[in-house]
């Protein structure tokens, strides 16, 4: 249990997807402009990592390892990750229109995010079993809704500041989450090993 | 002295009554004192009383008099449109001279459509009817009398009262307020009523008693007032289920919700009116009115108004014809209009500046302040907001004021509204108290203004789109039936003759 | 390399499979989304967005057709609206759909009216009253300001006047930027 | 499609429409890998020549596609360009490779690339097509160029440090140490650098643009009401 | 949903198709520029003019945690000339870094000379802990020529500790932590130097020493 | 006729953001003199370093953006912000370490977003965490108090040890140098060393906290309590961080004594009581309703403790600081007050 524990702070605070290791950044910078729509988007973006990375650990475990066919994992991983969204996208459209409301424009956009296939290879790369790669999808989502969410909000603040007018926009987004990303290295050391 | 009275209303207080608190409030200078050390003495009639139309919370009343009329004081001049309106009396004898847009006193310096009246100079009044024992009279039929008195709240809002004397519940209500707090500074024209009207306004206080069939009755008077207090005290020192209670200053006590809050304890819940929760507030002067008007049979034409400032050299209350130019009130009290910097018309903290000192003392009217460059902070830098949160300490009200600037200012109107911008009662303490100098108030009531106007643009909006759908469906509708009715024709051309073009040609050109 | 093919190809395929069989099993007809960027049109129905109304404007946002910042009765608030609604950046209102106006309503001088009823005609919301030959007035509550009914009049007698400020319909401005030290430029 | 349009095309993709300066688009390779010149140039290469290929593919097949299956076939494609380019780093820019790790996979998901497949191939023949992602591209490489010369130069004071990954050994003295003795800016290469680096220069960019216009910008956002330009 | 189907399964196979011949042409070289890669890094610290065997594959896997700082076996790369064993590169970790473990190559001459070491990888604070990166200061070659022998149990120590290798102004820790790395290393190679050179030992040597031998 | 017509209230408080912030500055003096007589004219010097910067940067960008300079220059914010960095570093950092901060404090902190009162971070703790993570090594060489040296410096002593890099006597800095009390326990607590022994044996250790660092804390203390009594600060944020750390602290405390420090040592150590009133309480980037004021500052109060105890740098205000800084907008939105005439949500 405390490995799990373990992969969760690590995932959510220490290597924050985002900020410490600049993954999913383009919808990080692409929703975060309001808190609602962050909000939604953080919800999907959670359900789509963990059911991916865990489908993308079969694949690799149940597929490309046997035949060895390592080399075809990104674009193995990448139809997964890529169907598992449009079904899902598909089914809620239908199923929910409500909860389509709420998460249904973001699915589409986490196909392209880097985290959803990131977190796929570094499974992989640091040789995780099963629940393993489902808690380190499930937190590295955590880490990016959080982040996007607490973005979202600030970043509601900040277009109403009297920005430079050069500055408007994503230049101050982005200095923003490098401040953000600055108060994140505080986390550094928290999990040692 | 003034501890000796204090510690009687305490004692009042433990025996019968505890006194709770609002979140809140401010203690703003009072500059009560300079205004009521002259007598109460009536104004000078002016040469001509200008008469809005509109004097109250409601629809403007309708003018019942055309120029050159003879009218009597009391005599009515403008009925009431609606059910939410009132009546408007001439305030003295005199000719009607006009009847045409004036400035009128209101925040925007725009004109208003008022009587003007000659006075002859005879002040001859009308003779009323007088109630013998109003204790007779059905509550409805004194609610009438009241409407047909032109009587309106006092205090500064002018609703209607009559409409507020209606209990709405067959058993009456619980608590009649009496507010005597008179919490803003510089106001001091219910102070000096009490003082003179003791009596009177208990009797008042009955009236509405018995209209409300209230269980009930609490005077309550700020501790800024000992006179006052003790003359109301010792005036009701033998009426059963009148208390007269003495609360520690805090301003914006006289706030309804608030007063209310603290007699009671109770919150008027949001959205919701006193009466809600079987409480109905009236100011002392209302009383009075209502007194006046059951009494004597006297309509709503005059009435205490306090004239006070750096502006003028003898500050006092004068009891005033409606209809007089605020100018000749200054005149009267030693000041020299050039002198004055801003003239505002309430108090400091509600009130609004005047553009002109031509514009009339109207039914609202508790106050003119006569400010001098002395009286005036001199205006400051505004500065950004740094949300110290001194506006919610000080709000009466528990909102945000530094959330609901931060949204008024971005023009996000969903957003002030999700911060409760209608509960603002636009009392001024946050803006009293903001070291940033920035004109809160004014933001919130620029957005309220601005969510009023989307609003009817929406309607607007949505009536339009009604109507061009209509349209379009009509156009539509007259295709078809043209179609229609040329393929009838066609058709019934066909039956009759042989096809020949030169038929379907004047068939298409018609 | 023949494993690989075949295992990518048949993944592929039932991928694909399931896809277009979720396709047919999901359908969803129409949009939501026309009536609700049409709801936070104006109505004005000009037409100086370069479509025939506010709905068909409506229908060219959502099918991506045209941008948000082509209404100028919808002003700069209007423009933001949109942004939000869609998610996009707001913009400029453009200048070749024309500028952002005080709005008006239409008056005809009645006396030199010849009741020809072609500004009844050109009217989008009927807010023009008058048969053939007599004289036409303007329903000003109803009147949206779209000026369509200026250019047919053949004898001029229509302008757009602004809407009086009453007591009524005053409200309080926001406070003047220049008290504001750090406020915008 | 004429001459002008493919310019038009052209100044789009390294400037107007820069797809890290203005669609803010690619930010994950781009803040990660620009520690130094070299790491960008390497990614910034790869990118574009994904961004090529896979637009003249995407155009190529835009009429064999359906709308339920359009976004995977569009990753199948991008994902097999970028593999087969993947395996040829590993095999020829070993070294580099193995720096820019996984970024080299996530090329797939680079966002420009799925972005230009939608919003331009899909609808533009395959010249056109090709021109784009080479215009695209190369604004993208541009930046990646800067931002790393800029975090290399602020943080170590250097520039083109390990260049031989590149080039090869004999390439080893393209390395310029701009700042003798330096002891670094480290900010400058830890990740809040790099977010910030890049909003400086978004920031610039922004400057250019209002410079050269004369004009500044209407900047329409939440203004202060008072603000609200009046109708002139 | 046939046609999708059929439409991307093609897809699929084509693309599946371009990267298998893609890397079927790139395999070998692939593994050769990897084992080149390697080579390079230890022929930094064992010069190459001083074997002749296939260091790169020449390897053996051994465990101890005592002395080699992780629980996980650790790679030994065997350079022989001639068959005569000459030195051994070592894998061992610092577990004990200030933020976490730093992972080393130390080369060690037959004789039980630090020939050289680096390191791999770690989590030091930039600008404190990274000056033990070959990159930003030449302190790690300070271990080349000590050994067991040269340099007494307690002189492997940094200064502040009585030892003779410097440590960093404001970081003590990390290079503690290597000294400490480097000299149980150099302890584990003289215990097990027989048996790290069997050429018939292939699997797992697992740890032989139970206590530390201070 | 014509009158002045601006709108209701005609009054005001006579209060000012200059006022607020000079009440600050008057707060701060008990603690910088303790600091001053523990560690050296050395503070002295660089608070004075940082404002001159501090103003001079304030006014150069306020030129640039053509706003107003004058009344922003004297609101005593960047003074504020100055003096709080300067109290952050070391008494005898060099002069451009200082510079540097500083300029990005005001620069990137704060004038980036607007200026005053819009700025997000508390702009102070982020000119100090770009310092530490750029300059660690500048950064963690703390002067030792003037008690355990042999010399004492003096004001032009300290003065050529910040401008010049050096002592007149030669000496290098580094003499003058050793870990602080929370950087020396936090290096000895990774050796396997029991806090009692610790405290033991370093001459650092006074009887709560830090020799020295004690009373520097009881004057923040004192001052911030001054402030409390001023209402320029609502003591939600002070009690509810120092309550927090407080807490969880005597929580692990109780868990195991050996690997952590007692409360009080928490309490009186490195920036906890100068965190707890003058910089958690920046009333422009903390939350401002006083229901999120408390969560806000809870979590700076745990989020202190879980770096101090397992994170990498020795003390967590700064970080703490700006980590909940990033959630402050967040908590206002969802910790409101009930309005008047509501219901309790
Ligand atoms: C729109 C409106 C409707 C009201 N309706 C009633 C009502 O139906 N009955 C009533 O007793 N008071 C009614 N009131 C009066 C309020 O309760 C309150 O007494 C009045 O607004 C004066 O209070 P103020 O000066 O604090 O604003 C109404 C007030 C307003 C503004
Ligand atoms: C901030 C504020 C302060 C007020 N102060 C007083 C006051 O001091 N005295 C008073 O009679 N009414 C005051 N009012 C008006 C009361 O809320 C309420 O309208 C009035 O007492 C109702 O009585 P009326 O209808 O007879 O005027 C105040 C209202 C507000 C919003
Ligand atoms: C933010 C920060 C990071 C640090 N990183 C390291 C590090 O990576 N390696 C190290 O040995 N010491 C590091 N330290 C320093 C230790 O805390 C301690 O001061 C030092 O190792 C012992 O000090 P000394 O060299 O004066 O004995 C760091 C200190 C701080 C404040
Ligand atoms: C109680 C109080 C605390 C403050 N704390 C800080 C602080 O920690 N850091 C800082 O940069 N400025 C601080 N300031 C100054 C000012 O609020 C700050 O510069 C703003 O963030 C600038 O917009 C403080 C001001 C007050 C009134
Ligand atoms: S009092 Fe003024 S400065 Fe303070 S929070 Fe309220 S609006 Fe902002
Ligand atoms: S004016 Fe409104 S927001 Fe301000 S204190 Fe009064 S009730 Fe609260
Ligand atoms: S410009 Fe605006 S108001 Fe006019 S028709 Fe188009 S959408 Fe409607
Ligand atoms: S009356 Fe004229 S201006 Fe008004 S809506 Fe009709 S056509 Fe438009
Ligand atoms: S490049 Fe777009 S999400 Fe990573």
């Amino acid at each position: 249990m405390q490995d799990y524990l373990l992969i969760l702070v690590s995932t959510v605070l220490v290597n924050n997807f985002v900020l410490v290791k600049f993954l999913g950044l383009c919808p990080f910078m692409g929703v975060s402009k309001k808190l609602e729509t962050a909000t939604g988007m953080g919800l999907a973006t959670t359900f789509v990592l963990t059911l991916s990375s865990v489908c993308s650990y079969l694949a690799n475990e149940y597929l490309l390892a046997p035949l060895g066919l390592e080399y075809l994992r990104t674009i193995t991983f990448i139809l997964v990750i890529a169907f598992v969204v449009q079904f899902t996208e598909m089914v809620i459209h239908k199923t929910s229109p409500l909860l389509y409301q709420v998460l249904g424009i973001f699915l589409p956009l986490i196909t392209t995010n880097c985290a959803v296939l990131g977190v796929a290879l570094l499974n992989v790369q640091q040789q995780h079993g099963f629940l393993e790669s489902a808690f380190y999808g499930f937190g590295a989502a955590v880490g990016f809704s959080m982040v996007l969410i607490l973005f979202a909000a600030m970043r509601e603040r900040i277009t109403a500041s009297d920005v430079p007018v050069v500055f408007r926009g994503p230049a101050i987004a982005l200095v923003t989450a490098g401040l953000m990303s600055m108060a994140f290295m505080g986390f550094a050391g928290l999990v040692r090993g | 002295m003034s501890a000796n009275l204090y510690h009687d209303g305490v004692d009042i207080l433990h025996g019968q009554r505890r006194l709770w608190s609002f979140h809140g409030g401010i203690h703003p200078p009072q500059h009560k004192h300079e205004s009521t050390n002259l007598p109460v003495i009536r104004a000078k009639l002016p040469e001509r009383l200008i008469l809005p139309l509109h004097q109250h919370i409601g629809e403007p009343a309708e003018p019942i008099v055309q120029v050159g009329d003879k009218v009597l004081k009391g005599q009515m001049i403008g009925r009431a449109q609606e059910f939410l309106s009132a009546p408007v009396h001439a305030s003295t004898s005199g000719t009607v001279v006009d009847i045409g847009d004036y400035a009128v006193p209101h925040p925007s310096g725009l004109n208003a459509t008022c009587i003007v009246i000659e006075p002859d100079g005879e002040d001859r009044g009308l003779e009323h009817p007088r109630v013998g024992d109003y204790l007779q009279l059905a509550p409805s039929a004194l609610r009438n009398l009241i409407r047909d008195a032109g009587i309106v709240g006092l205090g500064g809002a002018g609703f209607p009262s009559y409409i507020k004397l209606n209990p709405g519940k067959l058993d009456g209500i619980d608590t009649l307020i009496l507010n005597g707090i008179e919490c803003e500074p510089y106001i001091t024209c219910d102070d000096m009523l009490m003082r003179e009207y003791p009596r009177e306004i208990i009797a008042g206080l009955r009236v509405m008693q018995h209209a409300l069939q209230a269980r009930v009755c609490v005077i309550a008077i700020e501790d800024n007032k000992p006179e006052a207090f003790r003359a109301l005290h010792d005036a009701a020192l033998h009426e059963a289920g009148i208390d007269v209670i003495l609360c520690p200053t805090v301003y914006p006590q006289g706030g309804e919700k608030q007063l209310i809050r603290v007699i009671t304890g109770k919150e008027v819940p949001a959205n919701g009116l006193a009466i809600h929760i079987g409480i109905v507030c009236h100011n002392v002067a209302t009383a009075l009115a209502v007194h006046r008007a059951v009494q004597d049979g006297q309509p709503l034409v005059s009435r205490y108004v306090t004239v006070t400032g750096g502006g003028v050299s003898q500050p006092r209350n004068l009891d005033v014809a409606f209809g007089t130019p605020v100018r000749d009130l200054i005149i009267q009290c030693g000041g020299d209009p050039a002198a004055v910097k801003r003239l505002v018309m309430g108090g400091p903290m509600m009130g609004y500046a005047l553009h002109s000192d031509a514009v009339p003392v109207i039914k609202t009217t508790n106050c003119i302040i006569a400010a001098t460059e002395a009286d005036i902070v001199p205006p400051r830098p505004v500065m950004p907001c740094i949300r110290c949160g001194a506006c919610a300490d000080a709000c009466p009200v528990m909102l945000l004021p530094q959330q609901l600037y931060w949204y008024a200012h971005t023009n996000d109107l969903d957003k002030v509204q999700e911060y409760n911008l209608f509960d603002c009662i636009e009392c001024g303490c946050c803006s009293y108290v903001c070291p940033s100098n920035i004109p809160l108030v004014q933001y919130y009531r620029y957005a309220k203004g601005a969510i009023w106007i989307k609003e009817r643009e929406h309607e607007q909006a949505d009536i339009a789109r009604q109507r061009h759908e209509f349209r379009l469906d009509r156009l539509a509708r007259e295709k078809a039936e043209r179609e229609a009715r040329r393929r009838l024709k066609k058709a019934s051309l066909a039956k009759n003759q042989d096809n020949t073009p030169h038929t379907e040609e004047a068939v298409d050109n018609d | 390399m023949l494993a690989a093919v075949l295992s990518l190809g048949v993944m592929s395929v039932v991928f694909g499979l399931l896809l277009g069989f979720a396709a047919v099993r999901f359908k969803v007809e129409g949009d939501p989304l026309v009536d609700k960027i049409d709801a936070i049109l104006p109505q004005t129905q000009c037409g100086q967005c370069g479509y025939p109304g506010c709905r068909p404007y409506a229908t060219a946002i959502a099918s991506g057709a045209a941008d948000i910042n082509q209404c100028p009765p919808g002003g700069e608030a209007g423009i933001l609206a949109l942004a939000d609604l869609l998610g996009r950046d707001p913009k400029p209102l453009n200048p070749e759909n024309g500028q952002v106006k005080e709005k008006m309503v239409a008056a005809i001088d009645e006396p030199r009216c010849i009741g020809c009823t072609l500004c009844i005609q050109a009217c989008p919301v009927d807010a023009i009253l008058g048969a053939a030959k007599q004289m036409h007035t303007v329903i000003e509550q109803e009147c949206t300001g779209c000026d369509l009914c200026v250019a047919p009049c053949p004898v001029d007698c229509i302008s757009m006047v602004p809407i009086a400020q009453t007591i009524d319909s005053w409200r309080w401005p926001a406070p003047e930027k220049a008290r504001i030290a750090g406020s915008y430029r | 499609m004429s001459n002008t349009d493919l310019a038009q095309i052209t100044r789009d993709g390294l400037w107007h429409n820069n797809a890290a300066l203005v669609q803010i688009l690619g930010l994950c390779p781009l803040l990660a890998v620009t520690s130094s010149v070299v790491n960008g140039l390497g990614l910034g290469i790869a990118t574009l020549m994904t961004l090529v290929l896979s637009n003249v593919a995407v155009s190529l097949i835009r009429h064999q596609t359906r709308p339920e299956i359009r976004i995977p076939i569009f990753v199948l494609v991008i994902a097999s360009i970028v593999t087969a380019i993947e395996l040829a780093m590993n095999a020829y820019f070993h070294e580099l490779y193995s720096v820019l790790g996984i970024f080299i996979a996530l090329i797939v998901t680079n966002c420009n690339i799925i972005a230009r497949a939608e919003a331009f191939a899909f609808k533009n023949s395959v010249v056109p097509s090709a021109i784009d992602g080479l215009a695209i591209g190369s604004g993208f490489l541009a930046v990646l160029v800067v931002l790393g010369a800029m975090r290399e130069v602020l943080g170590q004071g250097t520039l083109f440090a390990q260049a031989e990954m590149m080039f090869g050994e004999s390439a080893s003295w393209l390395t310029v140490t701009v700042i003798h003795d330096y002891h670094g800016f480290l900010l400058a290469i830890l990740p809040p650098g790099a977010f910030i680096g890049l909003g400086l220069l978004v920031a610039l960019k922004n400057f250019i643009d209002a410079r050269g216009k004369k004009q500044p910008a209407t900047v329409i956002g939440r203004a202060h009401p008072g603000a609200v330009p009046a109708p002139t | 949903m046939m046609i999708a189907g059929l439409a991307l399964g093609l897809f699929g196979i084509a693309g599946t198709a371009i990267v298998a011949i893609t890397f079927g042409n790139t395999k070998d070289l692939i593994l050769l520029k990897e084992r080149e890669d390697l080579l390079k890094t230890l022929n930094v610290l064992v010069p190459p003019s001083l074997y002749n065997n296939e260091l790169v594959t020449d390897t053996l896997l051994v465990r101890s945690e005592a002395l080699l700082g992780t629980s996980t076996p650790v790679t030994v790369y065997r350079a022989r000339m001639d068959g005569v064993p000459v030195a051994a590169v070592m894998t061992p970790s610092a577990p004990d870094g200030y933020s976490g473990e730093i992972r080393l190559l130390v080369a060690i001459n037959y004789d039980g000379t630090v020939m050289g070491a680096r390191v791999v990888s770690h989590k030091e604070t930039p600008g404190l802990g990274d000056k033990i990166e070959i990159r930003r200061s030449t302190w790690i070659n300070s271990f080349a020529g000590h050994s067991l022998y040269t340099t007494d149990s307690r002189e492997w120590a940094v200064k502040r500790d009585g030892g003779v290798f410097d440590q960093f102004t404001g970081a003590t820790i990390t290079p503690r932590a290597i000294v400490k790395a480097v000299y149980k290393c150099l302890q584990y190679f003289i215990i097990n130097r027989d048996g790290l050179f069997n050429p018939r030992v292939a699997t797992i040597l697992e740890d032989t020493v139970d206590n530390e031998s201070e | 006729m014509q009158f002045d017509s601006p709108t209701s209230p005609h009054g005001h408080a006579r209060t000012s953001v200059t006022r607020v912030m000079l009440r600050v500055i008057y707060a701060l003096i008990p603690g910088i003199a303790a600091y001053i007589y523990f560690f050296g004219w050395g503070v002295a010097i660089n608070i004075l370093l940082a404002c001159v910067v501090a103003l001079v940067c304030e006014g150069a960008v306020l030129r640039a953006r053509s706003r107003p300079v004058w009344p922003f220059i004297t609101d005593g914010s960047a003074v504020v912000t100055a003096m709080l960095l300067a109290l952050a570093l070391p008494p005898l950092s060099p002069w451009w370490l200082t510079l540097c901060g500083t300029a990005f404090a005001i620069v990137i902190g704060k004038q980036l977003y607007g200026g005053l009162g819009y700025n997000p971070f508390n702009p102070a703790m982020l000119g100090y965490v770009m310092l530490l993570i750029s300059f660690p090594l500048e950064m963690t060489s703390w002067t030792a108090p003037q008690m355990l040296l042999e010399v004492k410096l003096g004001l032009i002593d300290a003065a050529s040890a910040i401008f010049a890099g050096r002592l007149p006597e030669g000496l290098p800095i580094d003499a003058f140098t050793m870990a602080s009390p929370l950087d020396t326990l936090k290096t000895q607590l990774l050796l396997d060393q029991t806090v009692s022994n610790v405290i033991a044996t370093s001459p650092i250790f006074g009887n709560i906290g830090g020799k020295g660092w004690e009373w520097i804390s009881g004057g923040f203390l004192i001052g911030g309590l001054w402030l409390i009594y001023m209402k320029v600060i609502s003591w939600h944020i002070p009690a509810a961080m120092l309550g927090a750390l407080f807490t969880i602290a005597e929580i692990f405390y109780l868990i195991d004594a050996n690997t952590h420090a007692t409360p009080w040592f928490h309490l009186v150590s490195g920036a906890t009581m100068l965190g707890a009133f003058f910089i958690a309480t920046d009333p422009v980037s903390a939350a401002t309703t006083n229901p999120g004021r408390l969560v806000y500052a809870a979590g700076i109060g745990i989020l202190v403790y879980v770096i101090r105890a397992w994170g990498g740098y020795p003390d967590g205000v700064a970080f703490a600081v700006l980590l909940m800084n990033m959630t402050a907008p967040t908590i206002d939105y969802y910790f409101r007050p009930r309005v008047f005439g509501h219901d309790r949500k």
